[in-house]
């Protein structure tokens, strides 16, 4: 009997978030493998849009694939070669950034980067009840760090809340190191930092460490890596929050899919995952000390 | 003292330039077998359709660099410089779907735009590092970050999509095919070919070789020296127009992170198709083998799942060095001289 | 009149070079300059062609002031310059080079059929037949300088400067050079010739003009002077004596004896001992192998087998490093691209064979400083400015600091190929006794020359190569011009060797 | 008429060679001008020292390229491998927390095998590339896959993060300061006095310059070519392995995305300090303040928000090509020669 074949297209493990990606990706392969030894998951890693448009070729023409989940490096460029994966017909799963025209994917598994932004926001709003001067630590220039951005910023808009200055980061610690530090040359006084994503925070806690700064001001990540979970948990002032955005949804997307091969129940619709909050209380719920994320 | 000459010596060494020659094309067959004897579908002609459609972007630029390097230069900006004319290209056709409609006037207008600006771009280039005397290693570092920042600021921090409706009638610039090839295919060659001409058979490609090997020579030979070499940067940036004209239509968007390490693997498509990175000698063909093999090679690691994903890039390395190291042929030789 | 230079200066830096010195070409005459090592010939002539700029003075072009911006409009008004040093693209080919800048076209194309066909006329026109599709890198020196030739004759010169064509020529391709030049001279081509070759002035030129230190001496019509009044006026003095006076000692104990050395194609079964104390000339025509053989001895190149025996030990000699060490030092014919680092200055390039003389964990500069001193003195380097990088100095100058640097290891044996290309015969002569001092002193010398009277001059025995064999070697009154041509052309066939290998 | 000239000349000639060697430092001045006048934090010491300390990273990895490419070599790799080592040290300073305990002897064997495996992968990628006559471009861009992949595998595609122990440990050698200057810094200068002794005092430097300007030349003069090359990408393997020994206690982490263009950024600081790319002239000071000039641009770009984001990398890009162009002092002689 032919094998199911799963391709699984994503962005290779370049940082830390995408390194979660991978490895939540390679445990479900393993997982999905073992309970259902009729279907095989294939996972393609690209650096770039176009890496990741000639994977979805190959997943086609040389795997031979029935179904495809995949998580677009960027939206626009990924539409079309997904569409044509569609159109050889088969069932599609995209996961996280959303395709730019409709009605290409049987399911959408949606992180959401403007609610991670939004939810952000709040938090520190309320903490510095809406006045005060905080910095921001961004991405990559890219879409999702955009979303996240213009997420935050309206919802502190009409606030008395000042963001001195944002700087890209890169999703980088050894940038979001740099950054900070030089925030802190800059500005004699900031009550909190947005620094989007965990990587970043890494460096940031440690430059305001080296500034001798932890009791001024607070941190604000994003994504759930487990060190900033520990901190989370551990009550550590400096991180009091950090808020979710899991790369397991990669896992939730390819078990998904494998139940549209091996249940009879109709498998299609939106799954969004929320942006959950990680406080103290609730941190031991998202702590994997076996992760590499 | 008079009579006799040399003579023998001869034979030997035109058998090793023979091997030589062969060489990357050598390394290539090797490749193929391998794919092959991975997965059948490797030479499925869906999968080798694909292979060479896609070395076609990476295949014209790495064309554009080994007239660069041939000269002795080097230009690190080309992957910024594609992302930058791909943006440019995306916001005027936009722009004029309104007033001219998304036909293929807006279209060639889009095409004329790319040409012109990768003559700009590498006009630059090329003036800045011959007239201001800077290394083309800074210079191509500096313009790298410069054109990759303004693709970055025209999609402010995003990505620029093309207009749907333009991507249909764009479309079969990159899907397209004309007599079962596709039309990627058809542009890296005609682009190989012309490449090969101008280096092989015109007094300019005669020219770069002789700059590559030495500059004072060129310039006691009358050449003028900085004029070929600004040339050299503006067929690069005409090759880099060219890769973004099929490019465009087939992602139909661009972000700053369109092209990025595109440089890399350009100088590496030529180097391993026998040019010298310090100048002198340059061969098309080579390069467009250099080309092909690198697709393959990411090809060959999608046929198998039976590596590790983290270990992709180490395989790839490896099988670069190896490659490279059969097709050199010196191994067959002692090592003397 | 065609070209005539009128007071003319130049200065490098703060080094000025030419005083005042004027010339005057004129149509079917061939002029002949003369001057010691670094008198300014060189820089004179490129001044005369457009590749540099003379700081004062000016050129007179039938009786007009002209100023060539560069070369190329030098050549546009049919000056054409070969270059003391040679000036080829070492990575193109023959027929590339001889058209580089003036390529033949068929439309926008390269026509490489009519290229190659013209480039093998003008060669078999100098009946050189290199391939006109070898690559530059692959020829032997001669063969490059006649492509030179070629290059230039190409290019229907009214006004046609060599600057020591004939250095690294043999004596049948200075015949046929003069040839070409008597032929062009009678065309009414006005032809200025640098030499240091007395012998080729006296026999190709008719006037001459000698410089000293920059300046103008004297320009004579050549039949009114004395090859020793040449002499005498190039170097302030009378030369009394060329060579040394040398007692040869053929029962001095043997220091380096060389076993059936062969080396795949270019050597078969080379057998020679060397005495303490006397020089041993290599003769045989142009790739014959002697440099091959030279070079596999001191491990450049790797042999195929034979024994080297050094004061009768068996020694393996796989590197330079080992020839080194074991007292042999070898100077190359090949100054630029073997020889010397033309981008820098004196004291890296002397000091560079001998490092670890000079300390072994920090190098001590003081001491690299006074060795420069030492050389400059001992070989009358004479360089306008310490500090410039090697490349622009005079041809001969490069060649005493090669002979410098070679002479930093304190060798034994020295083995030197081609010693006094583009030196003039007051430094030759300098040379030649410095060759004596070192046999005096009870050193070893193995001399390739292909210039007879030096050979001849010099050496106690000659050892002659045809072909990769050793076909004789040639002792007492066998060391003459006839026996070696006897052997070199292979005439004397195998009976050579038994006749006159008595060591 | 001679007496005159001569005089004149001179001065001119000697002005413009001290303004050569000068110049990197010049450009160095002009940017801290900028800086100053952006924002006033720029001089004050904690910035400074910011400067200083972030620069040693590069600095001390460039200083080993000023060899590689001194001597006609470049080394793409040193990135990854920094990546790699990091990732090495941590994982095997983690397992020795439980036999060893997190203490000095842990640290100490952490650092014996960074300099370990430094040494051995610049062996390496001196070796394949003489010894297998591979252009140093193909096989360190290969082992610059090589290297990243296995980091990337050890950390299961995430982050190795050391011992929260050991850390404390580990902390003052990035940290720490010896009267007030921070160790990485005199960590770094340390590097550059022994790059500048070798390079310029001892055999081996000489043997370098002279291999970087003609290998035939060197081989005739009794250098082992090959070994000497070799001993430049080993240099590079330690000077790699000392950079990341003051990189690890700084964040405590390695993942696949440490030291990501790395090498880019040292080859440029090499070239910004004035040595050539094409070998055969090499100045470690000129590095020096090559890394530290780039590390100020980027420091300089982060106290100002006066230029959009996203235009960062132009700007950047604009005071690299203009601060090599006041630095080359070329500018103010004729063209002529
Ligand atoms: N480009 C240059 N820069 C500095 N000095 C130079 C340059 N060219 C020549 N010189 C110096 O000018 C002087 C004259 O050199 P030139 O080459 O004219 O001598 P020459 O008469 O041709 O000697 P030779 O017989 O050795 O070739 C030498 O001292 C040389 O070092
Ligand atoms: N690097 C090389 N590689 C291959 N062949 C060479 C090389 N150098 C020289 N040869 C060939 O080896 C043979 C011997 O050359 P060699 O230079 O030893 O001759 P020679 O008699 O010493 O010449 P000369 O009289 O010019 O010194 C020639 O056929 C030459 O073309
Ligand atoms: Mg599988
Ligand atoms: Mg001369």
């Amino acid at each position: 009997q032919e094998k199911i074949k799963i391709g699984v297209s994503i962005p290779a493990a370049t940082h830390g978030w995408a390194g979660g990606l991978n490895y939540h990706a390679a445990e479900a392969e393993k997982r999905i493998e073992a309970a259902y030894p009729n279907i095989d998951v294939i996972i393609a890693t690209a650096k770039g849009a176009t890496e990741q448009a000639n994977d979805l070729e190959d997943l086609v023409s040389v795997q031979n694939i029935d179904a495809l989940v995949v998580l677009p490096f960027e939206s626009d460029p990924l539409t079309v070669p997904v569409q044509q994966v569609k159109q050889a017909g088969k069932f599609v799963t995209v996961v996280d950034r959303g395709l730019s025209l409709p009605g290409i994917e049987d399911v959408y598994v949606a992180g959401n980067n403007p609610e991670l932004g939004r939810v952000s926001g709040e938090y520190i709003k309320k903490r510095l009840d809406g006045k005060g001067k905080i910095v921001i630590l961004r991405g990559i220039p890219t879409v999702v760090d955009e979303e996240r951005v213009e997420g935050f910023l309206k919802e502190i808009e009409g606030s008395d809340i000042e963001v001195l200055d944002m700087k890209h980061a890169n999703w980088n610690r050894d940038d979001g190191y740099e950054v900070m530090q030089d925030f802190l040359s800059r500005f004699p006084k900031i009550d909190a930092v947005w620094a989007q994503d965990d990587d970043i925070t890494l460096g940031v806690i440690e430059a305001i460490k080296q500034a001798d700064r932890t009791d001024e001001m607070f941190i604000v990540g994003g994504a759930g890596m487990k060190d900033i979970i520990k901190r989370v948990m551990d009550g550590d002032k400096l991180t009091p929050i950090d808020v979710l955005y899991p790369p397991s949804m990669i896992a939730t997307a390819m078990d998904i899919t494998v139940l549209k091969f091996v249940s009879n129940g109709a498998v299609e619709g939106r799954y969004i995952l929320g942006a959950t909050v990680v406080t103290e209380e609730n941190a031991k719920n998202f702590y994997f000390p076996d992760s590499p994320f | 003292m008079s009579g006799l000459e040399r003579s023998g010596q001869n034979a030997s060494s035109r058998f090793s330039i023979d091997f030589k020659a062969l060489g990357p094309f050598l390394a290539l067959v090797l490749l193929f077998i391998l794919g092959t004897s991975i997965n059948d579908a490797f030479l499925s002609s869906g999968n080798l359709s694909n292979i060479f459609t896609r070395s076609a972007f990476i295949g014209i630029i790495a064309v554009g660099a080994t007239f660069v390097i041939t000269a002795g230069g080097i230009d690190l900006s080309v992957g910024s410089m594609a992302a930058f004319i791909s943006g440019a290209m995306i916001v005027v056709m936009n722009g004029l779907v309104e007033t001219l409609g998304p036909g293929l006037e807006t279209v060639l207008i889009g095409v004329v735009l790319s040409i012109v600006l990768g003559i700009g771009a590498g006009a630059i280039n090329g003036l800045v590092s011959t007239k201001g005397k800077i290394e083309a290693f800074i210079v191509t570092l500096g313009t790298m970050g410069i054109y990759r920042s303004l693709v970055t600021y025209m999609a402010d921090g995003g990505t620029l999509s093309l207009d749907f409706e333009i991507r249909g009638t764009y479309r079969p610039v990159y899907y397209g095919d004309l007599l079962g090839i596709p039309v990627p295919v058809l542009v890296f060659l005609a682009v190989a070919v012309a490449g090969y001409v101008l280096l092989n058979m015109t007094p300019f490609g005669r020219k770069c070789f002789a700059i590559g090997s030495n500059e004072q020579v060129a310039r006691y030979s009358a050449i003028h020296v900085d004029r070929v070499k600004t040339m050299t940067y503006v067929i690069q940036g005409i090759c880099v127009s060219v890769a973004t004209i099929i490019y465009v239509p087939r992602l139909g968007s661009a972000s700053s992170s369109t092209g990025v390490l595109w440089e890399l693997e350009a100088i590496a498509a030529v180097i391993i198709g026998g040019t010298m990175l310090k100048g002198g000698y340059g061969r098309i063909w080579g390069t467009v083998i250099g080309a092909i093999m690198l697709t393959t090679i990411g090809n060959i690691l999608n046929l198998t799942d039976a590596i590790s994903n983290y270990l992709n890039g180490a395989v790839q390395g490896l099988i670069i060095i190896v490659a490279v190291f059969l097709q050199r042929g010196d191994w067959r030789r002692k090592k003397s001289k | 009149m065609r070209l005539s230079g009128r007071k003319i200066c130049k200065s490098f830096g703060p080094a000025q070079v030419l005083f005042d010195v004027s010339i005057d070409l004129r149509a079917g005459e061939v002029h002949a300059l003369l001057g010691e090592n670094g008198a300014g010939k060189s820089t004179l002539v490129k001044i005369l062609s457009g590749y540099h700029q003379p700081t004062e003075g000016e050129l007179v072009l039938d009786g007009a002031n002209v100023s060539f911006a560069d070369s190329a409009v030098g050549e546009a008004h049919g000056v054409i310059l070969i270059h003391q040093e040679l000036n080829l693209a070492e990575q193109l080919t023959v027929e590339e080079n001889i058209f580089l800048g003036r390529e033949i076209k068929r439309g926008w194309f390269l026509d490489k059929v009519a290229m190659r066909a013209e480039a093998k006329r003008l060669l078999s026109q100098l009946q050189c037949n290199v391939d006109p599709r070898a690559r530059i890198r692959d020829l032997a020196v001669s063969d490059r300088q006649m492509v030179e030739i070629a290059k230039a004759l190409s290019k229907k010169a009214d006004i046609l400067i060599l600057d020591e064509p004939t250095a690294v020529l043999t004596g049948r391709e200075v015949d046929i050079l003069f040839d070409q030049i008597r032929r062009l001279r009678e065309q009414g081509v006005a032809i200025l010739y640098i030499s240091h070759k007395l012998d080729e002035i006296k026999a190709i030129a008719d006037r001459v003009t000698v410089l000293r230190d920059g300046r103008h001496i004297i320009t004579e019509p050549v039949a009114e002077l004395t090859k020793d009044d040449m002499a005498r006026l190039m170097v302030g003095r009378d030369i009394t004596q060329m060579f040394p006076d040398r007692v040869s000692d053929t029962s001095a104990p043997i220091v380096l004896s060389v076993r059936d050395l062969s080396l795949a194609g270019q050597v078969r079964d080379a057998s020679f001992d060397l005495h303490k104390g006397e020089v041993l000339g290599f003769a045989g025509i142009v790739g014959a192998g002697r440099t091959a053989l030279m070079e596999a001895i001191i491990g450049l190149r790797e042999k195929s087998s034979g024994v080297i025996e050094r004061n009768g030990k068996p020694v393996r000699i796989s590197s330079l490093q080992d020839a080194k060490d074991c007292g042999i030092a070898y100077l190359t014919k090949d100054r630029k691209g073997s020889g010397l680092l033309l981008n820098m200055d004196m004291r890296p390039n002397l000091t560079l064979l001998a490092l670890e003389k000079f300390g072994r964990v920090i190098l001590d500069r003081k001491a690299e400083e006074a060795a420069l001193e030492r050389a400059i003195a001992a070989f009358d380097i004479r360089a306008a400015d310490r500090k410039a990088k090697v490349g622009d100095f005079s041809g001969g100058n490069q060649q005493k600091l090669l002979l410098a640097k070679v002479m930093e290891t304190d060798p034994d044996i020295v083995i030197i190929d081609e010693p006094t290309r583009g030196i003039d015969i007051g430094t030759k002569s300098q040379i030649y006794h410095f060759i004596g001092d070192l046999t005096d002193r009870g050193k070893s010398v193995i001399l390739l020359s292909s210039e007879m009277p030096e050979m001849l001059g010099l050496s106690d025995r000659i050892a002659v190569m045809a072909a990769g064999r050793i076909t004789g070697i040639l002792e007492g009154n066998d060391r003459n011009e006839h026996e070696i041509m006897r052997h070199a052309t292979g005439i004397s066939g195998q009976e050579g060797v038994s006749v006159h290998e008595r060591t």
